[in-house]
């Protein structure tokens, strides 16, 4: 390994680093957006559906929570 | 505990009621300074010296003797004449035969008699009492009964319970946590 | 300020008496220390000389004072007691004081066997090296007691502490192996009180945050 | 949250989200330019003296983290300013990025000019690792305690601590070089001609742009965790 191997390899590093944190937000706004998504979904239920179904409607939301948790 | 708000004035006797988990605890916590709010307001005129806590934990040093935790405690609540006064309050609770012995061989019972001292040694302003009644038996709490009703009126009191029966007589102001 | 010494004094005295009636910590550490000592002198090959020994001495000093320190605030968490003295209307600080000044306590007894135990078995204890061992005691208790005050507020009470307390002991054993190894100790001597007064200063401010919300 | 009514966040004059990473690019960007095109080759040691340019800016990037993670943590004790935690949780976690950089570009200049991956007379290098122990700890000590007023105070006092260790710990390392481990190996100061300080302070700048770029996303994101628990919250 030469000299200028040596130096590639360090900026690669720093390089790789930055990707790697690129990807970690990436995921993180993946996972927000589900979140988002299911919210709006629940929301929208919340407003068709009045207030008097509430119980059955919260069984509901758990399984669906949990399948997004 | 979502958002609750709560005045209470010298002398009163507050009743606090509600199923396990309803934030009974934490909100005595917060009035002792224990717990920081994270939301709203908070203010205790009371300096800390003049606050009695009872809580579910009896606050007492397993390895020390009963004369020595209040010892212990009078000294750092500055108590004056701690000495007569440790006595007075383990004969008034019942506890003077066993002045000397650990508090770790102590029943439950005895352990939240001793612990009433404590709370009771430095003649506090404020008394926040969880669940007193809880492991005293009868004697324990006629003890209790005639402790509270002749300090009535003369400290404020914040008691906590979730079988309110015993104290109803004795409360001016009601607060039931959901 | 008698008022605080008072306070300090009180708690103190509540921590000998615990540890005399329990005796739990003190035998504990000495027969650990000692126990590490013979260990070390099966680890050490034969032509490792003084220095190593120097070095290994200081490795069980700071092992045998995390042994205390784990120790340090488990009566209070195990019975809930920090309330009680959170509560208590005295400087928090006190309770920190008083703690430390236990600790040094009981470093100081199992040390009283540990280094006669070190000059039989490996090498003669200098002057130097009892003086980096008291400089680095106040070192250990100050630092210590604040972070096994942390690692009693976490779940992972045992586990932690260590982790706490190593990266800050490091300049510890620098100064100790260094006032045990070089003909001239002065600077290192120096280093380790520079030590104990800035984190004793930081630890001292920031211990009531420690213990209150 | 503190925005009211009014449904769209308030646009402040320059978003830092947007201006920091921008400017971070663009400096970046022509430091790589400078360090490839324009600083000279060092006489002795080669091209790998040019791995100079990203160690000494994220290492001393690590620092400017640490210190105002520290600087956060003394904001939340002393002023009760809310959120300062969150921001010094953030910093600390930037400050340990940049330093395990640092040890990364540390031991592989370090194979380039002497042949091994790790050297212990490299004082920066030995505080770094010292440095990356204690704050990893940081984490365990955050990630055992619940949410709440008391984790965010027992992690400010340990931050605090953190940045007085880092003077106390490179003396510690001087003063141990006498007796650990003679200098063998000693890099002398690289005598800086004006276009390597210039390229240098680019690149500093680039590293630090960088971090605060990284600082303010990661910020943003837990802000928007926030956001959706309590939306859910709201909506259970």
């Amino acid at each position: 390994m030469s000299g200028g191997d040596y130096l590639a390899a360090a900026y690669l590093v720093v390089l790789l680093v930055i990707l790697v944190y690129v990807v970690i937000i990436g995921l993180k706004l993946a996972r927000l957006d589900r979140d988002l998504s299911a919210l709006v979904e629940l929301a929208r239920r919340r407003i068709e559906a009045p207030a008097s179904m509430q119980e059955e409607q919260r069984e509901q939301e758990e399984r669906e929570e949990s399948r997004v948790g | 505990m979502n958002a609750l708000d709560l005045e209470l004035e010298r002398g009163d006797f507050a009743l606090i009621t509600g199923p396990n988990g309803s934030g009974k605890t934490t909100l005595l916590r917060l009035i002792a300074g224990l717990a920081a709010p994270t939301g709203g307001e908070l203010e205790v005129d009371v300096p800390r010296a003049q606050i009695g806590f009872l809580a579910h934990e009896p606050l007492l040093y397993r390895e020390l003797t009963a004369v020595e935790n209040l010892d212990l405690y009078g000294r750092l609540y500055r108590v004056s004449e701690r000495r007569e006064r440790i006595g007075m309050l383990l004969e008034r609770f019942g506890l003077w035969r066993v002045r000397a012995e650990r508090a770790g061989s102590f029943s439950r019972g005895m352990l939240q008699r001793l612990a009433l001292c404590r709370a009771l040694l430095h003649e506090p302003e404020l008394l926040l009492l969880d669940e007193p009644f809880n492991a005293l038996d009868s004697e324990g709490a006629e003890l209790l009964d005639r402790e509270l009703s002749e300090r009535r009126g003369s400290a404020t009191f914040l008691v906590a319970t979730h079988d309110p029966a015993r104290i109803e007589p004795l409360a001016s102001r009601r607060l039931a946590l959901a | 300020m008698t008022a605080y010494a008072g306070d300090v004094l009180t708690l103190a005295r509540k921590d000998l008496r615990l540890e005399l009636r329990a005796r739990d910590t003190v035998p504990a550490m000495v027969l650990f220390v000692v126990a590490t000592l013979v260990v070390f002198h099966f680890a050490l090959p034969a032509a490792s000389g003084d220095l190593a020994a120097y070095g290994l001495l200081w490795v069980a000093l700071i092992f045998t004072s995390l042994l205390g320190l784990v120790r340090g605030f488990a009566a209070e968490r195990d019975q809930g007691l920090l309330d009680a003295l959170v509560l208590a209307p005295v400087d928090r600080s006190t309770i920190w004081v008083a703690k430390a000044l236990a600790m040094l306590a009981f470093l100081a007894l199992a040390q009283a066997v540990a280094l006669p135990a070190f000059a039989l078995f490996f090498a003669g204890v200098s002057w130097e090296t009892v003086a980096g061992v008291a400089l680095a005691d106040i070192g250990i208790c100050t630092v210590g007691t604040l972070l096994a005050a942390m690692a009693a507020a976490s779940r992972t009470r045992e586990l932690l502490l260590p982790l706490l307390f190593l990266p800050l002991a490091i300049p510890i054993v620098v100064g100790g192996v260094g006032a045990s190894v070089v003909e001239e100790p002065g600077r290192y001597l120096g280093f380790l009180a520079v030590y104990d007064a800035i984190f004793a200063i930081i630890s001292w401010a920031s211990f009531e945050y420690v213990v209150t919300e | 949250m503190e925005r009211g009514a009014d449904p769209r966040p308030a646009r402040r004059a320059v978003d830092p989200l947007v201006a920091v990473p921008v400017l971070a690019v663009t400096l970046l960007g022509t430091a790589v330019g400078l360090v490839f095109f324009f600083a000279p080759v060092d006489a002795d040691q080669g091209i790998s003296q040019k791995i100079f340019y990203i160690h000494v800016p994220c290492a001393l990037t690590a620092y400017a983290c640490f210190a105002w993670g520290a600087w956060k943590a003394y904001l939340h004790l002393w002023k009760r300013t809310p959120g300062a935690d969150m921001e010094s949780y953030v910093a600390i976690h930037q400050g340990v990025i940049f330093g395990a950089l640092t040890l990364l570009t540390g031991s592989i200049w370090a194979k380039a000019s002497w042949g091994h991956w790790w050297v212990w007379s490299s004082r920066q290098l030995v505080l770094f690792l010292v440095l990356f122990l204690f704050y990893a700890a940081y984490f365990m000590l955050r990630f055992s305690i619940d949410p709440g007023p008391a984790r965010a105070n027992l992690s400010a006092v340990y931050a605090i601590f953190g940045v007085a260790l880092i003077p106390v710990s490179f003396l510690a390392i001087r003063l141990a070089e006498d007796f650990v481990h003679p200098v063998v190996f000693k890099r002398s100061g690289p005598a800086m001609t004006g276009s390597m300080f210039l390229t240098f302070c680019v690149a500093w700048a680039g590293i630090l742009a960088l971090a605060a770029a990284f600082y303010h996303v990661e910020l943003a994101g837990k802000r928007l965790d926030s956001r959706v628990r309590e939306l859910r919250g709201l909506l259970r």
